[in-house]
């Protein structure tokens, strides 16, 4: 067993294809979906941040620089798998087709983001950090046992790796051997702690050693590395072959949230350079005009469709029935218990309101 | 064909059991009804749980179902959490109550929060089973009683039987609640005594408490181990011409008010008997219940016997820490000569 | 020599600062005084805390002193044990008070019970702080007001400050406090106003409550974000020719019973308000407290004016959660109107 | 980087030195105090569950087996070091020097039990499982800010390895490289369940890797690898070398205390077979023989002297005087809260007692 884990690529910041082994898979189709979705989830993530400046939009969490991840990893889920995002995994849950108007609603602090539409297995963002990995290794467990070929996928960051709930969730997954798949966002800060002060560990992949469990670090910034390495563990989960650990190392590009100040603890400068030289976009473009696959009318429409889907998603947030006071008591239980019916007749009752 | 439902024959046959014999068949029973139920937690299979409660299970339903797993209370309860939210009704076990604080994110965060969180469209029907408190000289952590703890986190349920048969009817309606639900098990009591309990499925409402006695004179209100005790201190004081009304709360979130209103607009006098320890405790909640709904009934003031504000100790001085039946007589003697 | 002590100089000048500049002068305060004093948590280094309590210190005392951890609140609180055992005083900060649960293991079992379990041998002065509260508009979980799950844990003290002045007194008595304590602080109040504060050292007595308001209709009991609501109401309520006692309880655990009794004798009335959850929350220590000590001089049945009993929603209802000075005035009626 | 590790052993079960290296360290003096402390140790591991089985002391947790983990990693400490045991690692803290009448206090339920000697660094024993790792985390942490050599030094079993607090400690020593040794008995077992369900791990040592930590897996009943190992790994830490991981391999004999019943869960006949073959004592017989410093007389005196040394501890232990109720309420905190001195002052009232 090596324990060794050098940053795996499968097209390279000048858009080259560096594994012949992927040259069929990798169809024109394929490759204008990245494109495709990483715009548009881009496209969303800039509209978000200007939403929240202006102040239509509560504290959000940007993932500019690390749509790749979200995308590659997303596109190689099957419909049926089970999704367990973090509060800055929004650009993958809209990939494996989370509505984008929720979305924004759930920024917008409406727990009607929260709702998956009916059989989208999509559990709420985990915001207690790393709370979310053992559920995903208990719904993957539910799925073996149902005898299903569906997965579960958690995502989560650098800084989670130092949650007992990442180790707790991993040797659970181990030891039953769930078809999980642990999609690790290592973009190099936790807030403003870098990972080298996170971790003595050299790598987050590494980590995947102590669970006898396969473990693949791979550059997050190429959606083809992250498409055919989820892609691969996810099959490996699907065919009884247990858990996998996947890095991808990533970068982002501005504040942890729109409440956070990065000059306050980086150079940001550092965006800017990796924006010029190793940005996802950038990549899939210069391996479509390698591959004669670019095709800027395409790109015209997919941009103005998109930006279009966006408006129309801000509209329908904007438009959308402001929030109802019964929803604070009917969820809590199936049948509200007694004490929150008279809390809620009373409130509703002093708030000139109808319960 | 859907007018003529096959009317499910339930025994009428009894049983008798020790109240954690009760437990386990309570398991049986929904693990025979329903495939969903899974049983799990630490040493829970082949060695039938630290104190026997799966006795048999993993032989009957094997590993598939009746599950070891790590040493790993977040992990348990985290996974349970993934399996309810996908079609399973876990039933976790946490060895100790003591040890149920590794997992309390889980249960604050997620457990009691995913309904809401996703307006009812998931749900984590999952139970959470807990032997508790002190008096069987385990050591250290082991005798904590803290359902304090889980009664203020909206989203969960919490029941605590002190008696065989309700302990296997809480346990059904438990596994067949759509919600979350704590099920706290007295250790002390788990063997104390048997008593007839009917084969086959039936349950005890989750919410309402139960009378144990009548009288008109003082209020008496216990759970879980604290109801012998408080049944002795009732013994006692009837020999003194004093006639307590005791009420076992049963369930502890949601508390069944009416029964203690009921009793204390009845009586005017209220001891409330617990071993977590005083402030923070559940005793406070009831007080409050009873300013709330019979404030001008009081003829005195509410009395709490309860555990200290002290670390449950080592088990040379537990027996000081838990309420005995003299603290509660004298407690009861106080409210009645205010 | 010794006879010839240096007479500590206090200073006198005061300076205007918000609740949270008074934290970070407490700490730095404390810093300066007692180099035992170490600052350590999540993003307090550089970047100053999230909040930005503690600004500026880790330019002043280097990385040695305020220290960037792991993003690991079990791993904070245990290492910080070690520490404090090791002749240390951490000050270790927990983000948001509802991300305090992956610690929860070690300081129930762990923080709170050393003392006890060593007869005093080894103890463990350190000092958790922890932002906490909702009505900022924060992403889910991070509203949480659970003081009520430390109150309930013997060995550990838990202070709520809601001034500038108290702040700085409480944090600087909380690190000087041989045993630990919790140390919240409402974020929805931690920029709402100035004050004038000593420079220099000086402390809040631990234990105190403080009277803001003199009344004889009824008692209003209140801490940390709950100040301003209840103030507000009793401005209302003046208008209306009800005179409020206002008491801001600053320290929750032990509670000033004394300045609750006191007040509850002139008054015969209370209404406390809280922004935790009702059931098991603080207000029913307080009921407790107050039919302990004061029963005969009650006319009316006390209010809680508290949160639901619901988690804490996403933002787009926490004003519907949170108690509002419209409830209080409510709840102030109704004991004065029984 | 590796990740494969082999058991570590200095002397076989034969008695003979593999290594020579360790040759000149391995003094008469040494062999006769491993000797020494493990014979010390079964006597009164064996007094205590036989005053259980009376009902002279409370449950018991028996280490029988594991004597050579204990007492080469005791042995090894520097009396200024720090050590925070399990419930079951008397056998470590009675040989670096803990009381063994206190120790038999701590089984009959009594507080004193915890308290050690002026300037010892005992912790008390951790029962909730894992939870003492980041404290030597800590006080390793703390020693180091201090500038002294002195480090801390944790005990663990396998199953603690499956706890969160496990994983948190051994990153926050690793990011801080503190001079701490996280020392695991890998027993075979966590009450009932085998390590093979524990984790999928291969190794408990191999877990080091995700902390890029030395680790190192040794026969635990191999005294001198056990103690030699240790020694390496202090002095690491010691000289600003940053934390070790030990698995000590090793099996207990008995029941998980004496509440429970192996027969359930495993066979024990197993336990025989690793007595006979195995056993720590056996393993330093034969090599104390192989190397002509056994001496019967020596081994008749110091059984005896254990024997009468237990003995007495038992007596003390009985004449200890009775639980006194005020320290049910007087260490809470340093001055009683109102609370705890009410209920105090009302409980001896109502027992007829003084306060
Ligand atoms: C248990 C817990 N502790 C602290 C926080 C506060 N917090 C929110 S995000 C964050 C940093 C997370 O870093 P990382 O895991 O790398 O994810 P990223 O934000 O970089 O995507 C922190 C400390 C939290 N949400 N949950
Ligand atoms: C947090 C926690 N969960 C559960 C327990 C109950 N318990 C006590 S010992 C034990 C097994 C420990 O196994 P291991 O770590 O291998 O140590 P060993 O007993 O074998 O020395 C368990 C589950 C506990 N003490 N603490
Ligand atoms: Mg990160
Ligand atoms: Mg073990």
């Amino acid at each position: 067993m090596l324990a060794d884990f050098p940053i795996l690529q499968v097209v390279d910041e000048n858009g080259l294809l560096l594994h012949e082994q992927y040259k069929e898979k990798i169809t024109e189709e394929l490759v204008k979906s990245f494109y495709y979705h990483i715009v548009r989830i881009r496209t969303f993530d800039r509209k978000a941040v200007s939403l929240q400046r202006q102040g239509r939009l509560g504290t959000y969490a940007p993932f500019e620089g690390q749509e790749a991840s979200q995308v590659g990893s997303a596109l190689a889920l099957d419909k049926d798998d089970w999704i367990f995002p973090t509060y800055r995994d929004h650009g993958a849950t809209l990939t494996f087709g989370a509505g984008m108007m929720r979305t924004l609603l759930y920024w917008n602090g409406r727990v009607e983001g929260c709702v998956p539409d009916d059989g989208q297995k999509i559990f709420p963002p985990a915001v207690p950090i790393a709370t979310q990995i053992p559920h995903a290794a208990g719904a993957a467990m539910a799925e073996k046992r149902k005898g299903t070929k569906n997965a579960a996928i958690a995502y989560f960051g650098d800084g989670a790796t130092s949650e007992g709930d990442f180790h707790e969730g991993l040797n659970f997954a181990s030891v039953f051997q769930a078809p999980a798949v642990f999609f690790n966002q290592n973009n190099g800060f936790a807030i403003s702690v870098p990972v080298e002060k996170q971790m003595n560990s050299r790598t987050i992949a590494q980590k995947a050693l102590a669970y006898n469990m396969p473990g693949v670090r791979i550059d997050g910034n190429d959606v083809f590395a992250v498409y055919f390495n989820t892609l691969e563990a996810l099959n490996r989960g699907r065919n009884g072959g247990g858990p996998t650990l996947i890095e991808a190392v990533t970068y982002r590009y501005g504040a942890h949230t729109t409440a956070d100040d990065p000059f306050k603890y980086r150079d940001q400068s550092k965006s800017e350079t990796i924006r010029n030289t190793r940005d996802p976009l950038l990549r899939i473009e210069r391996y479509m005009k390698n591959n004669g696959f670019w095709d800027e009318n395409w790109v015209h429409k997919i941009t103005e469709e998109i930006s279009n889907e966006v408006d129309q998603a801000v509209k329908d947030m904007e438009n959308y029935p402001k929030a109802n006071v019964n929803d604070l008591f009917d969820h809590v239980f199936e049948r509200p218990t007694w004490t929150i019916a008279k809390q809620k007749e009373e409130y509703l009752r002093l708030s000139g309101r109808e319960a | 064909m859907v007018m003529e439902r096959a009317v499910v024959k339930r025994s009428t046959k009894t049983i008798q059991l020790t109240m954690i014999q009760a437990i386990t068949d309570g398991l049986r029973t929904m693990l025979q009804e329903d495939e969903r139920v899974l049983v799990l937690g630490e040493d829970v299979g082949k060695n039938g749980g630290v104190f026997r409660a799966t006795e048999g299970l993993y032989e009957q339903f094997g590993e598939d179902r009746i599950i070891d797993t790590p040493l790993s209370e977040a992990g348990i309860i985290g996974a349970s959490i993934g399996m309810a939210v996908n079609g399973f009704k876990p039933v976790a076990e946490i060895q100790f109550l003591g040890f149920i604080y590794p997992a309390y994110e889980q249960i604050m965060t997620h457990v009691s929060r995913i309904r809401m969180r996703t307006m009812g469209k998931y749900s984590v029907p999952m139970v959470i089973r807990a032997p508790y408190g002190a008096g069987i000289r385990a050591p250290e952590v082991h005798s904590d009683s803290v359902e304090a703890l889980f009664t203020h986190m909206p989203g969960i349920k919490v029941v605590c039987p002190s008696s065989a048969y309700d302990a296997k009817g809480l346990m059904i309606a438990a596994i067949e609640d759509p919600d979350p639900v704590l099920f706290l098990e007295s250790m002390r009591i788990y063997r104390a005594s048997r008593e007839e309990v009917p084969e086959g499925k039936y349950t005890v409402e989750i919410g309402k408490g139960k009378k144990l006695l009548d009288g008109s004179d003082v209020t008496l209100i216990a759970w879980g181990a604290m109801v012998p005790v408080t049944m002795k201190a009732a013994e006692q004081a009837k020999t003194q011409g004093i006639n307590c009304d005791v009420i076992d709360l049963r369930t502890l979130y949601p508390i069944d008010k009416d029964i203690i209103a009921e009793s204390v607009q009845k009586t005017g006098r209220a001891v409330i008997v617990h071993e977590a320890h005083q402030t923070g405790g559940l005793g406070n909640d009831i007080v409050s219940i009873i300013n709330d709904t019979s404030f001008l009934y009081m003829k005195s003031p509410i009395e709490r016997v309860t555990g200290f504000d002290v670390p449950v100790p080592l088990f040379a001085l537990e027996d000081h820490y838990l309420p005995t039946p003299q603290r509660v007589l004298k407690a009861i003697e106080k409210v009645v000569n205010f």
